[in-house]
């Protein structure tokens, strides 16, 4: 497993690289990369900022990584997340999972991305024209994340 | 203990962090966002809805009925907007 | 939409990169990477050997991806299918999809990826310690195709 | 017409394609795999279990009730194995 938040930006084939090299077992390799957009509900943004809990960030990050390996069968996860000052068209999160089987490796990343927005101890800031403006969390990314919750998978599994 | 501010809460209270020490009778989370409430504007426009501010004991979410006994960082900030 | 077939491996993050450059509209990224593994229940593998249908998988595949263009709001999609022979650890297949959104890449790339396994006419043959031999389909493929069919996917909305 | 064969089929049949013309009567792709597999041994072998042979007119998956007449190109292969 790696986590790693950093200011710099990451370079998805070295991290595929570093999870499948030398290995003949994984036979699937999800990439989800998230990246700042220009606008917003229409309105302009020149930037993000992301600002996070140092320490408490990579722990409840590193917490999901093992939920999600105590869940799936994978062979490998890499989380980075960014922090600091993103222009529309970078990269802001790479998480990849590697399996022998894809829907493993589907659900992993899925799994983990849902709970990087509600969850990890981040908080993004628009420059918008009319000054820095917080986002605020979206209902529909906590309705994803609970999806997840033992309980309604449960009823899922038993219809 | 060590007291930690992020984003829009950090902002309002106008610094990241501070070191407090909590009267007797400030037992949870939701007792002492009250009690910081009442220790000038900044603190009561922080925690004017404390409903929305989330908290966590020792870089771990809880709730506001956490007890805070024992606790070396307790940390207040936004739902967050990660990912 | 770019569909390719060929001999050759692919590079990720070149075909990432063709997808969103220069563009502020892309929010998520989604790529799946299938890759031969080294054995198959147990038994070891040398090589797959990848046969395909000239003319009807491109049409086939870009079928599927407009398919997907309908139904999720995709901003880019890529898919590579390699074929002839394909040793462990090396790459099948890559599947990236791009949008405003996660929820809508993630999506697309599994519908397009159960599609691959079970509708693009492609046979493997596998290279054994007793000789040559035709992959079975997996019912389970079948199944994981089924559903994306507009039958059930209407009853799991009524839920 | 043009007939294909792909993967076990076609090593069953012992050709990739070949241009046939099919008697009358011979009028969906279940009647031309029927009329195949009395062609002789290997074409009795690549069609001995007909369910399991899929097939493709023009470059179009097709099932055993498909009408034969105006096509160019009919393509019979095992169950698909990609991705």
């Amino acid at each position: 497993m790696t986590v790693r938040l950093q200011r710099e930006d990451f370079d998805v084939n070295a991290e595929v690289a570093a999870l499948t090299r030398g290995r003949a077992d994984i036979g699937a390799v999800v990439t989800f990369t998230g990246l700042c957009r220009g606008s917003e509900a229409g309105e302009p943004i020149a930037a993000l900022t992301l600002e996070h809990y140092p320490g408490m960030a990579e722990a409840e990050i590193a917490r999901h990584v093992e939920a999600a390996n105590a869940r799936w069968h994978l062979l490998g996860v890499t989380v980075i997340h960014r922090y600091g000052r993103i222009e529309p068209g970078e990269n802001i999160v790479l998480v990849v999972t590697a399996s022998s089987h894809r829907q493993d490796a589907f659900a992993a990343a899925e799994f983990l991305m849902d709970y990087l927005k509600t969850r990890a101890p981040f908080w993004k800031s628009e420059e918008r024209a009319g000054g820095a403006q917080w986002v605020e969390a979206r209902q529909s990314d906590d309705a994803a994340a609970d999806r997840w919750e033992p309980a309604p998978r449960r009823s899922e599994a038993a219809q | 203990m060590k007291i930690l501010y992020f984003a829009w809460v950090r902002e309002r209270v106008g610094k990241p962090e501070e070191e407090i020490e909590a009267p007797a009778g400030v037992s949870t989370v939701g007792d002492l966002m009250t009690w910081l409430a009442g220790r000038g504007e900044e603190y009561a426009y922080a925690f004017e809805n404390p409903r929305v501010v989330r908290a966590a004991i020792d870089r771990t979410h809880v709730k506001a009925e956490a007890p805070i006994a024992g606790a070396r960082e307790i940390a207040f900030f936004p739902p967050m907007t990660g990912g």
